[in-house]
């Protein structure tokens, strides 16, 4: 029932790794990304079709929709990636042999992505994700300035030791689930541990439960565990913080997800809920209130992506109907936080800089820029016709059915996060440019055209969203528990 | 054909949105064109389904959150707002094409504003009604973008965002307590909300809906983002988005939480309202950009037709159906004819802006002259604004009144007594209004040219003229029988009052009571017209013809200088000045207005200097200690975010040890 | 494969070496010196291998073995000459200066093996016993792990604290009932710690985090965040 | 029949409006000269002056527009409208069901507000100075104004004069401290409405006391004739005003009745009387208050007008 197409998901992008190991131009080394992207991508199409567990791969609605997401996104980055790469060989940013390393962090990091979404074995999911991890660490310090080292350092030693906790939490899960699945493969599998979650040890599940939460929340950047995030946005380079934000922030979230449906399941086990929502809750309030003071672009979307995964996860703690909606607020946030980020890096490349300070008045000076980035804001606020529109009322509507209060407090989040992001719209956008000309060609339609495919997605998403992709995410959500 | 009013007006909207696709193509012409058409097609299918009967119809499209259809829905309330904003909409399209100076950018919105103002007056459940409020929302911030250059611009579109963003989480989980997201109007009809639930539903919906109404206090957003839009916009901002929020509300608490709801509701509305009115009011006095002035008198009228409400709530719970009936057809007649006049007002703003170069009544003056359509414009406005019989301004207040006034059956003394001080407070607020409007047109349109841009003003082209004229015929119409404004508004009064006022209006009078006396705009005009005709013939017959012309006596005052033939404008009455009298008497108290005055020693010929100030009490109260409160969160949170990785690290070790000690007690337990 | 219950030596050894790893973790606290708290983590490191092996041998799980070779060999020998070395070309200063102060240190790392107990004590009903009480050490070993990151100043002593976590997680995935890819994952580990102690070469960090961090937000926090 | 009654008393109540209202004037002028120990001009003397007035050729700012020119006919016509709805002598006159309190209050704000557009076109400084305090007099006015309406549509259940009036004048009521209250705030406003001493002060062109002669300053010719006119009917609108609801004695019942118009028109001419000695008397004793003292002055009215209400409700226990 598993045929090749999930293993060719990540292979892909981890054989493009290899292959661009040996390959010392940058612009072929760029269409090398593409075509493995593209491929991956391609490839995790089928995944629909291909649906079933095997002992090491899991394809069930869940894990196919945020590995075709991932693999998209990782797609159309890699297609921004060859025009931006090209610019700051150009502009001296970066030189071939860097552009050669990135390419191959950024696939191999890819890959592993999309392996621990497909993996149906804790253990393998936590490999992958820790190799995610390092490669992520290197491409962030890849500009090599003393920022983005620090960056590095800062992400990597927090990020290792909440790897470090979630597989302490993977090893008390097992440990759960050795009475109901005895010793062997099975006792590690998601899908056996979903069946066989009734039975399961309730108190070593709650033990697990703590580690898991926190070593994965640590990846998805949730309150108060997202001390990394800021600065590796901000620092590395800006089609990976395209990807950080879209698709790390997933996979964690994903497995999160997974372990709520474990706990669910199980009647001696603590409800799993109310930790997920308060550290989402936090997540919210924390980086709404934290945006204002923000100057740089990149890291003040860092900040709102903080949210957004507190907004997710915040669904995924309420469970029931908000699961769909988390779901779907992941799927968009992905999208139009990875569009912000490409508009964000084409703009810092026109100025020479990231700070709100110098990245005034683009309407004035890229007109097309601006707007793709504005549509792109407006959809991270949270406005119709964009899909986190719909997420958004999805989730206060459910919140507010459900516990009244703690609407009040979602809502002063997304009040204060959305009236920080208009105030930078209206920075980044709006009024006259700084007198300093901009730097090189001015943007063309190739560089924004995957960030125009992301929007159009969006809108659909939001405005009508068809029957069968809500059927698929209805799946999904119900994959989950 | 009652069957195809839905598809009717469902084609119109995505005729709006194909005109704004057209407009990002072609430019503002388009925009202007097509929206007129569209709007034109819309207010004609309201009017004949209003005529029909309003009969209730529904439509389902494919529109909506996560895969489900969207739902639209007409019936008389919506059919009376929505031939408002489609009647509005027509003279601001057609303003809209008399556009001056490079064509903006921002001209595809304003189709899609129209659209998204259509789409909340026939949305048929929650979302629908989020999404068409949302891209008014929108839209309208793009709109009053336009002019992104300016700096106060930036500002009044920032707030006004923030605030539409503050509404729209309100509203959005105002519809999710009264039922599952999607859910159609009737099913939540079916299972109204109770209890606190309902209470929460009235806070949420009047800081939602209430703050796009503009009523106080969260109408701070109104006077800068009306002084940045383009005219055209302004007038549909004010005069019919204003009223799609009430629409909101009237939707919202009448219709949908039911007629369970206890009579207190009312109290919130009429509170709010009465704030508003009196700082509205108060504030037109004190303002010197034109259409700040404007704005805040739409604060002042919105507060009124919220009093209406509010009445007409609590009226409706206390079983009186008649006075429910009255106080809401007050209301509706009163939003229906401040819709018309302000937007006729604002298109005159406009006009001003455009022919003057100013908005800033310290530049203007004299404008009668050279822009006569527009300044008849303004003083028929102008009278509505200040309450003056036969306009329909004074139509709707004396609705207005003669509902407070019956509305002492309400309660007892407390009550009685509260109505008393509404009463006072409603009186004063029209007052203000009228020394608003006066000040207005004194300053602005008449006396001496303050500029020379003023002195060398041009009148608008006729798209605008025509917009004008059609605006002030209908102001002048609603005005002189206000019964057909209320006869069009039966519908909806019966469905949300069970009383309406078929009884009580006449063809020509209105009377607060069944066969009592009332007020008859027709004859007060005759006889108005009458005494003119008297006094011409007279004066004809008794009085010397013709007038000589000579300079102003003004007491004596100096010739003026050579270089001034018209001697020097600057002595002439300011806005500042105007408002001197008013800021001393009300502003200190409640307007925190001072004035400084800097008087050189008597050697010194330095000139004088003089300033004053004056903040809104919502900002002094609420918005400013609201933005030091933030501040003061944002850097806490500042200080938990960018910590060293020991102190992460701590962070993740407390959150571990936290949450270790909690499974230890849960388990313990 | 036999279970194996209280009293058993298999039982008394796996718990004895154990319960070694945690007092080496308070042996790591103590320390005021880094030579010593190198040694200290080597030692944890040996021990852990010989737990390694000893669950090796109960087990019947010949894969562990392996496991034990690489905690030897990498953890107890190579990666504590490579921190001498980073002490020595570094010349990182000698004594470890502590956020907390030993003592309190000490007696919260002891609240914490408390905490733990009391976490891991629920689970008691069932069998496995061995399990579940290296479940508490293991548990125990990685908060401390986590105390040494946070209560030392000097990036080192930081990193050795990560080290001696990892331990912990080591500790547990062998004392668990055959429990698959212990292997795989315990050299993902290792790759994880390795690279950790090439950061400390790579990123060039000298003297403590808090300094370097301090200068950090400074650069970073002037007109930039 | 009653309506043809209605429209004879309509048009004799007109006729007697416009006709005595520069004698009311004159009158007050005349006593209040004799209180001052002078001779005083005649009682008529303010319609020669009309009359005089109309002869000359106004000459007009050569700043004002049309609406300068407009202003006083718009002024009077609106003042002259407002007088047609005040029942004087007679009950049930053609206007009678349209005589609404609040409509009359609203006529006179159109008055005063074209009055003090007029007084801006000139673009002079005492036009604005005029204007300005005029409307904020106004400000403080109006909710008096709509306390006692309120305080008497309390009382009849409308709003509207006639009916207010028969009411009281059936004598059902008896009298009230609250209706007490209520005519010393309406008289407050009438003083302020007018133009009267302590407001303002009609005699002077001193430009620090005055505030409607500083709105008609640049009038002449048959402008000003009709800007006195409707001053003076103005006065006399509020006289009547007052009188027809406090003394709402010998006013004549709906219909035909010339006998009983004949008496309500001797009772009408002895209350007006009566209000001109007391506001001449009044006008005597009192000097002018400064402009911003006025507010205060019309607040203790705000005050009164309140407390009718309030002891009215408190008596009557409306619910």
């Amino acid at each position: 029932m598993i045929g090749f197409e999930p293993w060719l998901v990540p292979l892909a992008p981890l054989a493009a790794a290899l292959l661009l190991g040996l390959v010392s131009d940058a612009a072929l080394g760029a269409w090398i990304a593409i075509a493995a992207t593209g491929a991956g991508f391609a490839a995790s199409l089928l995944l629909p079709s291909t649906m079933g567990a095997g002992t090491y791969i899991l394809v069930d609605a869940l894990s196919a929709h945020v590995a075709m997401l991932t693999a998209f996104v990782g797609f159309t980055t890699a297609l921004y990636s060859r025009r931006y790469i090209a610019r700051a060989i150009a502009s001296g940013a970066l030189d071939a042999g860097r552009a050669r390393e990135y390419h191959v962090l950024f696939m191999t990091f890819l890959g592993f992505m999309l392996l621990a979404l497909l993996s149906n074995n804790l253990g393998v999911t936590w490999v992958a994700l820790e190799a995610a991890t390092i490669s992520a660490v290197l491409v962030v310090g890849l500009p090599r300035t003393a920022n983005a080292i620090e960056a590095s350092w800062k992400y990597f030693l927090l990020c290792g030791v909440g790897i470090g906790l979630a597989l302490f939490g993977t090893v008390v899960l097992y440990l759960a689930a050795l009475p109901a699945l005895g010793p062997g493969y099975d006792a590690m599998s998601w899908t056996a541990l979903a069946h066989a979650a009734p039975q399961c040890r309730g108190t070593l599940l709650n033990l697990a439960f703590v580690f898991l939460l926190l070593g994965y929340g640590t990846k998805a950047g949730l309150a108060p565990l997202h001390g990394w995030m800021p600065d590796a946005h901000a620092e590395g380079p800006t089609p990976v913080s395209a990807v950080l934000s879209g698709s790390v922030l997933n996979v964690a979230l994903v497995v999160i997800l997974r372990v709520r449906g474990i706990m669910d399941s199980n009647a001696d086990a603590l409800a799993p809920g109310p930790p997920i929502m308060a550290m989402g809750l936090l997540s919210v309030l924390l980086a709404a209130f934290s945006l204002w003071g923000r100057r740089d672009a990149k890291r003040f979307f860092a900040f709102s992506s903080i949210e957004q995964s507190g907004v997710a996860a915040f669904a995924f703690g309420l469970g029931g109907a908000a699961v769909f909606a988390g779901l779907l607020h992941m799927t968009v946030h992905t999208l139009a936080k990875s569009a912000v980020f490409q508009c964000i890096g084409l703009a810092a490349q026109r100025r020479g800089s990231q700070l709100f300070a110098h990245l005034g008045g683009l309407l004035v000076s890229d007109r097309a820029l601006a707007l793709t980035l504005a549509a792109g804001i407006l959809a991270i606020a949270g406005l119709p016709p964009f899909g986190l529109f719909a997420s958004e009322m999805l989730i206060m509507g459910e919140t507010i059915r459900r516990i009244p209060l703690l609407a009040a407090a979602l809502g002063l989040g997304l009040v204060v996060g959305g009236w920080a992001l208009a105030a930078r719209l209206i920075t980044l956008c709006l009024g006259a440019p700084p007198a300093t000309p901009p730097i090189g060609q001015p943007t063309i339609w190739v560089s924004l055209a995957p960030a125009w495919i992301h929007l159009a997605l969006i809108v659909m998403l939001g405005l009508a969203m068809p029957q069968a992709v809500q059927a698929w995410l209805a799946t999904a959500a119900q994959a989950s528990q | 054909m009652t069957d195809l009013v839905l598809p009717w007006l469902g084609l119109v909207m995505l005729g709006l949105c194909g005109t704004a696709a057209m407009a990002a193509v072609s430019g503002d012409r388009a925009a202007g064109l097509g929206s007129l058409v569209a709007c034109g097609a819309g207010a004609l299918a309201a009017l004949l389904h209003l005529l029909a009967g309003a009969p209730e119809a529904r439509l389902a499209v494919p529109l909506g959150l996560a895969g489900r259809s969207g739902l639209l829905a007409i019936d008389g309330v919506s059919s009376l707002f929505l031939l408002l904003v489609m009647t509005i909409g027509v003279a601001a399209s057609a303003a809209s094409l008399d556009r001056h100076g490079p064509p903006s950018a921002t001209a595809p919105a304003f189709p899609v504003f129209l659209a998204g103002m259509a789409l909340t007056l026939l949305a048929g459940d929650g979302v629908t009604l989020v999404l068409g409020f949302e891209a008014m929302s929108l839209a309208s911030f793009i709109l009053v973008a336009t002019d992104h250059r300016e700096e106060t611009v930036r500002k009044a579109a920032l707030l006004y965002l923030g605030i539409a963003g503050l509404g729209a989480v309100c509203l959005v989980a105002a519809l999710g307590l009264m039922g599952e997201t999607g859910v159609g109007f009737d099913a939540i009809r079916a299972h109204p909300p109770r209890g606190v639930r309902a209470v929460a539903v009235l806070v949420l919906v009047l800081i939602g809906a209430g703050s796009k109404a503009g009523l106080a206090p969260l109408h701070v957003w109104l006077p800068p983002a009306h002084a940045a839009a383009p005219g055209h916009v302004s007038a549909l901002m004010s005069g019919a988005m204003t009223k799609v929020a009430l629409y909101v509300i009237v939707r919202v608490l009448f219709d949908l939480a039911g007629a369970g709801q206890p009579g207190w509701f009312g109290v919130p509305l009429i509170a709010m309202g009465l704030a508003g009115a009196v700082i509205g009011a108060l504030r037109a006095n004190m303002e010197t950009d034109i259409k700040a002035v404007l704005a805040c008198s739409t604060v002042e009228n919105v507060g009124l037709i919220a009093i209406g409400l509010g009445l007409a709530f609590a009226a409706r719970a206390a079983d009186l159906p008649s006075l429910a009936g009255l106080a809401l057809g007050a209301a509706l007649l009163h939003a229906m004819g401040h819709g018309v006049f302000k937007g006729m007002l604002f298109l005159g703003a406009g006009s001003i802006l455009h022919g003057a170069g100013s908005r800033l009544m310290e530049r203007l003056g004299g404008l009668i002259r050279p822009m006569p359509y527009t300044a008849c414009a303004m003083l028929l406005g102008a009278a509505c604004l200040a309450g003056l019989p036969p306009s329909a301004g004074f139509a709707g207040e004396w609705l207005l009144f003669q509902s407070v006034l019956s509305g002492i059956r309400l309660g007892g003394l407390g009550v009685q007594i509260a109505i008393c001080v509404l009463a006072g407070g409603m009186a004063l607020a029209t007052a203000l209004a009228a020394s608003a409007a006066v000040r207005l047109v004194g300053v602005a349109l008449l006396g001496r040219p303050r500029t020379p841009r003023a002195a060398a003003a041009t009148e608008s082209g006729p798209p605008l003229r025509w917009a004008v004229i059609l605006l002030g015929l209908l102001s002048l119409g609603m005005g002189l029988v206000p019964s057909l404004v209320l006869g069009l508004a039966e519908p909806a009064l019966q469905h949300l009052s069970q009383g309406g006022m078929a009884q009580r209006a006449g063809l020509l009078t209105l009377s607060p009571h069944l066969d009592g006396p009332g007020y008859l705009p027709l004859g007060v005009a005759l006889l108005l017209g009458f005494g003119v005709a008297v006094i011409a013939a007279v004066l004809r017959a008794r009085a010397v013809a013709g007038h000589r012309t000579g300079p102003a006596w003004d007491c004596g005052f100096g010739a003026p200088p050579p270089w001034l033939p018209n001697g020097d404008p600057a002595t002439q009455y300011a806005g500042g000045s105007f408002a001197q009298p008013l800021r001393r008497a009300l502003g200190v108290a409640l307007l925190d207005a001072d004035e400084t005055v800097v008087m050189p020693p008597p050697d010194d010929v330095a000139p004088a200097r003089f300033a004053e100030h004056s903040v809104d009490p919502a900002d002094r109260l609420l918005f400013a200690p609201a933005g030091r409160l933030r501040a003061v969160i944002s850097g806490l949170a500042d200080r938990m975010t960018f910590l060293t990785v020991r102190q992460s690290l701590a962070v993740l070790f407390a959150a571990l040890v936290l949450f270790l000690v909690v499974v230890a007690v849960l388990e313990q337990a | 494969m036999e279970r194996m219950a209280i009293g058993t030596l298999s039982y008394d050894a796996a718990h004895l070496l154990g319960a070694l790893v945690l007092a080496l973790s308070f042996g790591l606290l103590s320390q005021r010196r880094l030579g010593p708290v190198i040694n200290a983590y080597a030692m944890q490191a040996i021990v852990l291998a010989a737990a390694a092996a000893w669950q090796a041998h109960v087990q019947h799980a010949p894969e562990l073995y392996l496991t034990a070779a690489v905690a030897l060999g990498a953890k107890g020998v190579a990666m504590p000459l490579a921190l001498h070395a980073i002490v020595r070309r570094l010349r990182i200063g000698k004594s470890v200066e502590t956020a907390l102060g030993i003592f309190p240190t000490m007696a919260l790392g002891v609240a914490l093996v408390a905490l733990a107990v009391l976490v891991v004590l629920p689970t008691t009903t069932q069998s496995q016993t061995l399990a579940r009480d290296d479940l508490s050490l293991a548990l125990s070993v990685v908060l401390l792990g986590l105390l040494m990151m946070i209560s030392r100043r000097t990036a080192i002593t930081q990193v050795i604290g990560f080290l001696s976590l990892e331990n912990g997680l080591i500790l547990a995935a062998v004392s668990v009932n055959g429990m698959p890819l212990v292997v795989e994952l315990s050299v993902a580990v290792l790759v994880l710690v390795g690279f950790v102690v090439f950061g400390v070469f790579f990123f060039r960090i000298r003297a403590e985090f808090d300094s370097l961090e301090t200068d950090h937000l400074d650069r970073i926090g002037s007109g930039h965040r | 029949m009653t309506a043809l009654a209605g429209l004879i008393s309509l048009c004799l109540h007109a006729v007697l409006m416009v006709a005595s209202a520069p004698l009311l004037v004159g009158l007050i002028r005349r006593l209040k000269a004799r209180l001052a120990g002078r001779a005083g001009p005649p009682v008529a003397q303010p319609w020669r002056d009309l009359k005089r007035l109309l002869r000359k050729q106004p000459v007009v700012a050569d700043t004002a527009s049309w609406l300068f020119r407009a202003a006083p006919a718009a002024a009077a016509a609106a003042i002259g409208t407002a007088a047609l709805l005040v029942p004087s002598f007679a009950f049930g006159m053609a206007t009678a069901s349209v005589s609404d309190l609040l409509v009359i209050v609203g006529l006179l704000a159109l008055g005063r507000c074209v009055l003090a557009l007029a007084a801006m076109d000139t673009g002079t400084a005492f036009g604005g100075l005029g204007a300005s305090r005029e409307m904020m007099f106004a400000v403080f006015a109006e909710p008096v104004l709509m306390l006692v309406a309120l305080t008497l549509s309390l009382l009849a259940g409308t709003t509207n004069l006639d009916t207010i009036a028969s009411v009281l004048g059936s004598g059902a009521l008896g009298l009230r401290v609250s209706l007490a209250l209520a005519l010393g705030a309406l008289m407050a406003v009438a003083i302020v409405e007018c133009g009267r001493i302590p407001a303002d002060n009609p005699a002077t062109h001193l430009e620090l006391t005055m505030v409607h002669e500083a709105m008609v300053l640049e009038y002449s010719g048959r402008h000003l004739a009709l800007i006195e006119l409707s001053a003076a009917m103005k006065l006399l609108l509020w006289f009547t005003l007052i009188a027809t609801l406090f003394a709402p004695l010998g006013i004549a019942s709906p219909g035909l009745a010339p006998l009983a118009w004949a008496l309500g028109i001797a009772i009408w001419v002895a209350k007006m009387g009566l209000l001109a000695v007391a506001l001449a008397v009044f006008e005597m004793t009192r000097a002018k208050l400064r402009v911003f003292r006025v507010p205060e002055f019309l607040g203790v009215a705000v005050l009164l007008a309140l407390l009718a209400a309030v002891l009215l409700l408190v008596s009557q226990g409306f619910a």
